[in-house]
């Protein structure tokens, strides 16, 4: 039974599907004040408030870690499972094969999905799982007390455990490489593009990979650490206002045609993209190669929705699925007939 | 080399031996001669004679030795023997060696070009041209070297008895009708033959002669068996790696799924079979499914096994239903990978970290294969844990007689699942871990489930009724008494033992899985010597209750296993205690079937 | 709430209570009181009176409730004790529920921020004026809130009597001697105890005097203790993954290595720690380096101890000496990360598919912990097999007095390697697997020995005395049975049980590790009830003999452990099974360190 | 004791250490008759030989496939380690600790290293551990019997087991991302490649990646697939010839330095590299990217050294170890004083 989170305030108005944000919140958080895991939680429930979707139509998954504890700090009449230390990508799959028409939502960290998850994070891009896959990355593992993850800075100097000597692994260029279908990244501290990136994610047909820094106040927030608050407000560079619009609403803002990108994703939704400064076409797999060498020489956070490919078929779409979910067949489905029987036992 | 001796020809006098024999056939792998030796088993199986089939082969692809071992018994009785009476040839590197287990008078057929010396005049030698024999047949270069194999088969064919027509039979089996391989390999079979009616006079005392005893019966492998069964239990979903000697099984139902699992209107797949990129990720998936609702399953051995140790136990204590083909090759570590045992029992008692139980089922011929296949499901969803199902090389790779399959006996049963339905007439309120029904067994919600009650969170880590996150002590206590209650409920659904008892018998054996032929063989022969036994085949873990009064009844219980440390005796002797004293091990492992003989001798000498 | 009642003050004509008490102290994680706890327990160790401090802490970093139990008893029995006779509360949330596991007549310190109502008109209570205090001391704003816990250290102090001068010590202690951060915590202390000189009357009963009876000891943890272990065992390798509760293990490997192990002339290192990406990879490492010669080493907990099934198993079997810690937290499955058990006992026994033995030790304190450490590379490194050294989360993460580390006895045991000069002596003629002694030991060689026949090859597969690749039956039996043979060799190196025996003694107890300090409590009890026990720590598995004669010698023996299924009793069984009605299992896990009440009561109950 | 292998043939000439290329060879191989696997054995033998290496000095590792088997079929001198499926790496960093000075050659197939052990393999990347590490890649699981590995083409269709649903691992590409020292691709049907290749690698000061395209004969080695004889050897396209040059010896061949380029190692041995159509610098990380990029889209086999960086420290250099190997040390350099320990009880 979903538990019953107390009202904490007034509740808000209410969506299309008639419910109000408090509908989309999960239990209190027990991660530290100011973690950046908690300020995307908030952004999750945002956009899934937004979207106006069923929080039934969710399925949450996640790892082991303080990011992976957040999965239950979020949309609490969402399904959940909380998995095994890096091992979430293939619960995940399993899991939603039991009814594709579920968003899957998964919440990980880089220590989650970098050091003990390499593996399966990869494994699950090739394959083009239908997942929102979230890393909130912030260089260290929080819950054991701040050791160096994959992706911690070379060189970076914490006070109880000394320097890094091993270069970083990068989640997108691993995306990218690894053949994912959407890979974005962005920063905990610019909640709106992580909102509507994350919106964009729930309805991609295909995995889609969200690297956002995600600051661990207690652990590794000291100014230098490219994963600190400090660092990110001071060198994040978008590489375009995101926004999100679904299928159903028109595009009612106008907007002259070479400042804005749309990507038409494959259920009909579009993702605007206002440009910054520059043209990027996230849809173009060398630009993306460009952006990521670019972002390692410079030195700056470069974020935004930097590769897409709408038209990919995605995991559960290669097996020929029944329309009914294959939770809901009955015996009647499932057991062959018995004169099929009679037929096999005839050929041995 | 000599021909035929003195002493060959006075053994010839000897009456005739019919329908009670061993084949050995050497060959090279990778050589094509399992389509030869398959169809001497099965042309001899239609020919309503008892016999069972064993592949030896080595770990690798193409070019080492392997043999195929062929038991043909009129009284049933196919336990692999140790040696043999009849010895195809076709592979010089282990003459010696093949020749020093062909017993006594026994038959030595020996492709021509091995130019061997040997000194044993008492045996039957028939040198084979095979080169010659492929030579008269016109057939593309590329398949002469498996050709070559046929042609033992049409001389043993021949001198021993074996039905043409039902030769024939078995090539259409094993070529699926098509005539084309048919054709060519039955007349590389009749021109062998034909060359023996015209060179050879048969001198040895083995024949075949048709009989009954199989009609109505099946000839088969565990994997297929074990395929089917998961598929007529309604298996969903199914994720893997590779491994033998569990790949057939999960090839299997690759193979099968299409043909009896698609929707009827819309061609749409009622399953799905997912080669995953590990073993750690084939049983995250499968847990996955299974929490989703599905009947969910993966394959694996040892190695295999190992890695899913941490997602089992957390399948333990999530309480997901799912169920674990472990086909159980010698270890430890990567071990003999085509080698049998039985040795993986005491690892998968205790398989997790902390204190876990699991359900572990112990089937011991290809029905059984079938049987745990589709009721694994059933009793994985009513006690919502994983269920591991233990087979091992000899019963999944090797072919096994057996009974048609029969179709399930009852409905499937999805266990505690509460739908939207459901969750309305309880008007929302419910518990994921609440024991309403003080069985243990809560009630679940899956995935997709659209009432706003339905959701909630699983987890590895402490949770109280209601699934919130606990830390509570008295909570995890009470909840691993809960999980200990589940198992206790579990025990009435598990396969009861299976037990045959002789009139006035003296001794209990005790037993598992496959080692079933090899036992049946030795209680037989033993009690020809005048000792009678009782027998015991335990078809589930945790013990049912029933192997007590069986263990009472005999002061001696041979614990009869194939591993080293007596696996079984172990867990009876943490059960049974008091009974320890009446258990008596015989663990015994070197990685081939277990042979009558050396159970026999065992128990003849301690009976002494 | 009411101040001082009638109750209460009756209760203070009782007479003093002095050296013999529980305290409580209730707060949350990451406020800083970890610095105030080890202030108070420290001090009190260094009046020499016996004490014990156990950190019940919940998995998160920051803002959940927090206990600390202090136990002070002059007699030395410093088990936790579930209630307490004196509880510090810091936290409102957990107010209620603390209050009710004060003892009838305890004393109630309590931040007077907390206004909740209660009605326990017999305890004495006194409110403390946190802020007000912190207030008084000039420091910095963000230091404020972890001074805040200085203030109960300072009450406490000046009300039972704990010297300040001590406290001044075990600050020095905890900061290193950094006096800027002893003198500002220290001024708070006094400013607290000068408040209650002006502000409170004692009425309570609890009072400490210094006592001579820790003199001569130290106060530490045992993962402290398992890495200076491993240092003074030469430990040359560790690879390690970070895990509650072991981290703190390798974490101290690296924090005294470079002081302890570097070439006093070069400043090299003698060792490598390496952070591995996980538990596959950590026990890969280690396994490589046992190979490779070094004293090689992992740490971990349950879940990383699920993950290295598969790679203990090959360690096992390819014969790689490598030393395996597992500070045991309670599972199954992730569990609770933070909470004690002795659950993984019996997964370990059997751990890895296949036939498996694995030695285990089983330290009680930390100078065994200690000591093991040094000792389990000469046991791995002369048996030629992975040893695993069982602690847990209260071993290892709680402060428990304890002698003064020894020295090793013995110099380092190296086992059988054969260097290049031996090679000559023996002319190159040796085979790694060849038992030439009869032990079941074989000679090695590590890589770098440069003589022409040194090397071999290591596999998880089958091979023959000479390291070739082998499927041989008879091979197979033989190596295994072999490697049977060298757990008979290891029983003479491995602890032999501690036995403690009473004049008279009418019941056994049988335990393993942490669970000691319980168990001579209740002891202590249970002969003040005119039960007289008699006590056998086991401290290896296998079993290395002397159990039996132990077991037999009481009609009736408990095996207290902490978990569920009563895994040390399922070994024991197994072991002795013709002893079994004498076993009498007292399993109970529920997260916490185990207290005498419990053991007590099952006992006394179990008696009558 | 090393097994003695019968010498086949006539003992050749013996090398600069004193040995012939007997003492180089291992078991007889008992892979499939024109398996890849067997003839990279061979390119390993001649590049021990014609290094002067010491077999003592090499130590084998492997994982579990026909290609890990592989390592028992050469260097029968030199110590050997065929451990898990998909885990050598780790088991390699550990051995290798124990003596420094020795030379790491692993042997890998693609399910080892691309499935099962993707997750090890990176992380040996990251860490720039000292070690040869070869994939000999053929898209198939050749020991269990032809099924898809991780590296498989998608769309491939192969008879007993369908159509490859999924994309392939570039281990080419993950290498590099992975910050892989030296990466190089070549093919087992370019046996000079190979072992020019396995010469340079032995002596980088680093982690040296060697994806080998190594057909399957038995089981992958249809015309259309990437990793058949037939496809390699119609699209291979080297991108330069390569030889290396050992310390000790001059470069006698004369060349135009405008067709040939110099990549000194750490050891200062040479790497020539003649040009071959186009400029290429191995030792330029952008070009690397553009080359796989172009790799991937020219449909075409691109061998040689992709990429090289001699200059970063190898793993075993951040320790700081001592000069005498590790398993050298004696109990007096393991065991601190006695004193030390006095002093430390004091402390607690
Ligand atoms: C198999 C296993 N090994 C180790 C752990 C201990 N562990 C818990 S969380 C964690 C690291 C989490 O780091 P990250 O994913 O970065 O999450 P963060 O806490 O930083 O959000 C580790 C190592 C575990 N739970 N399971
Ligand atoms: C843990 C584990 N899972 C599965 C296996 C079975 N297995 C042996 S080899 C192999 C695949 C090897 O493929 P690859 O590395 O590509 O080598 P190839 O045979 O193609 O050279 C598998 C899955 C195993 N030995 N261990
Ligand atoms: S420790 Fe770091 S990651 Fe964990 S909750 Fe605190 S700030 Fe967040
Ligand atoms: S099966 Fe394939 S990979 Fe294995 S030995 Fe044969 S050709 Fe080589
Ligand atoms: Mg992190
Ligand atoms: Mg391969």
């Amino acid at each position: 039974m979903t538990e019953q989170i107390e009202a904490q305030g007034k509740r808000s108005g209410v969506n299309l599907v008639g419910l109000t944000k408090m509908d989309y919140k999960g239990n209190p958080s027990t991660l530290c004040q100011g973690c950046g895991h908690n300020s995307i939680s908030s952004q999750i429930i945002a956009a899934c408030f937004e979207l106006n979707v069923h929080p039934e139509e969710v399925v949450k998954f996640s790892g082991i870690g303080c990011s992976s504890k957040s999965a239950y700090y979020f949309l609490n009449r969402s399904f959940g499972f909380n998995g095994l230390h890096g091992r979430m990508p293939s619960l995940a799959t399993g899991a939603l094969f039991a009814d594709y028409t579920l968003k899957g939502l998964g919440v990980s960290g880089d220590g989650d999905t970098a050091s003990i998850g390499l593996g399966q994070f990869k494994h699950l891009l090739r394959r083009n799982m239908k997942l929102v896959y979230i890393i909130e990355n912030n260089g260290v593992y929080g819950l054991t007390k701040g050791q160096f993850s994959a992706t911690a800075d070379q060189g970076l100097e914490l006070k109880s455990h000394g320097v890094n000597p091993y270069m970083p692994v990068d989640i997108a260029w691993e995306a990218l490489i690894g053949h994912a279908t959407f890979v974005a990244r962005s920063f905990a501290g610019d909640p709106k593009q992580v909102k509507e990136l994350i919106k964009a994610a729930l309805n991609h047909n295909g995995v889609a990979v969200l690297d956002i820094i995600s600051p661990c106040v207690t652990f590794n927030n000291i100014d230098q650490a490219t994963q600190s608050y400090v660092w990110g407000k001071d060198h994040e560079t978008a590489l375009h206002e995101l926004s999100f619009v679904p299928r159903a609403e028109e595009i009612l803002v106008e907007y002259n045609e070479n400042e804005v990108k749309e990507v038409q994703l494959h259920d009909g939704s579009t993702i605007l993209l206002k440009k910054l400064g520059r043209d990027y076409d996230p849809t173009d797999r060398s630009a993306a190669i460009t952006i990521l060498e670019e972002s390692n020489a410079c030195q700056c956070l470069i974020t935004g929705l930097i590769y897409i490919n709408p038209n990919q078929p995605s995991m559960v779409d290669m097996y020929n699925l029944t329309e009914k979910p294959l939770n809901r067949l009955t015996e009647v489905e499932l057991r062959p007939k018995r004169e099929t029987l009679l037929e096999l036992n005839n050929t041995f | 080399m000599q021909t035929q001796s003195e002493e060959a020809r006075k053994s010839e006098k000897r009456s005739q031996i019919i329908n009670d024999f061993s084949i050995t056939i050497a060959t090279v792998n990778g050589s094509g001669s399992q389509t030869s030796n398959a169809t001497i088993l099965r042309s001899i199986f239609k020919m309503g004679i008892p016999v069972s089939g064993k592949n030896i082969f080595p770990s690798n692809i193409q070019g080492l030795p392997t043999w195929y071992t062929v038991r043909v018994n009129k009284e049933g009785f196919v336990a692999r023997e140790d040696e043999s009476d009849i010895l195809i040839e076709m592979n010089s590197a282990t003459f010696n060696e093949d020749l020093a287990k062909l017993k006594p008078g026994g038959v030595l057929f020996c492709d021509e070009q091995i130019h061997l010396p040997f000194e044993r005049s008492e045996i039957f030698y028939y040198p084979m041209p095979i080169k010659e024999i492929v030579r008269q047949v016109e057939a593309p270069p590329n398949l002469r070297d498996y050709l070559a194999n046929m042609v033992y088969v049409g001389i043993l064919a021949q001198l021993i008895g074996i039905e043409f027509e039902k030769i024939h039979q078995a090539l259409e089996f094993h070529f699926k009708g098509k005539s084309k391989p048919v054709n060519i390999n039955f007349e590389v079979v009749l021109r062998a033959a034909e060359w023996v009616k015209q060179h050879l006079e048969k001198k040895d005392p083995f024949y075949l002669e048709p009989m009954e005893m199989t009609k109505g019966l099946i000839l088969t492998d565990g994997n297929t068996a074990a395929a089917l069964g998961a598929i007529y239990g309604g298996v969903q979903f199914a994720s893997w790696y590779p491994i033998t000697p569990a790949t057939s099984l999960a090839e299997n139902l690759q193979n099968y799924l299409p043909k009896l699992r698609k929707d009827v209107d819309t061609e749409k797949n009622t399953f799905a079979v997912i080669q995953a990129e590990d073993e750690l990720s084939a049983i995250g998936m499968a847990i996955g499914a299974g929490w989703g609702g599905l009947r969910a399953m993966t394959s694996t051995s040892g190695p295999g096994l190992s890695l899913m140790s941490e997602y089992i136990g957390l399948g333990y204590f999530a309480e997901v239903p799912v169920v674990i083909w472990d086909v159980q090759r010698i270890g430890p570590s990567t071990g003999l990978p085509t080698r049998t045992a039985q040795g993986d029992l005491t690892f998968i008692a205790f398989l997790g970290h902390g204190d876990t139980q699991h359900i572990i089922l112990l089937p011991g011929n290809i029905n059984e294969v079938f049987e745990f296949g589709w009721k694994a499901f059933d009793i994985a969803e009513q006690i919502q844990t994983p269920v591991i199902i233990l087979s091992d090389l000899d019963l999944g790779m090797n072919q096994w007689m057996g009974k048609p399959f029969e179709y399930p006996d009852s409905p499937m049963k999805r266990g505690k699942v509460l739908w939207e339905k459901d969750l309305e007439q309880l008007d929302g309120k419910w518990a994921r871990y609440l024991d309403v029904d003080g069985d243990g067994i809560t009630y679940r919600t899956v995935i997709g489930n659209r009432h706003p009650q339905a959701a909630y969170f699983t987890r590895g880590t402490g949770h109280d009724e209601y699934s919130r996150y606990s830390e509570d002590p008295q909570n995890w206590h009470d909840l691993l008494e809960r999980l200990r209650k589940k198992f206790v409920t579990a025990k009435p659904l598990l396969p009861k033992p299976v037990i045959e008892r002789m009139v006035m018998s003296e001794i209990g054996i005790i037993s598992i899985g496959s080692t079933n032929p090899a036992i049946q063989e030795s209680r037989h022969k033993l009690a020809q010597q005048g000792i009678k036994s009782d027998f015991m085949r335990i078809r589930a873990y945790p013990f049912v209750g029933e192997e007590k009064e069986f263990i009472e009844s005999h002061e001696i219980n041979y614990v009869v296993e194939m591993n080293r440390d007596g696996q079984l005796n172990q867990l009876l002797r943490i059960e049974y205690p008091e009974l320890a004293n009446r258990l008596r091990s015989f663990a015994y492992s070197d990685g081939l079937p277990l042979t009558a003989k050396r159970l026999f001798d065992f128990i003849q000498q301690d009976k002494e």
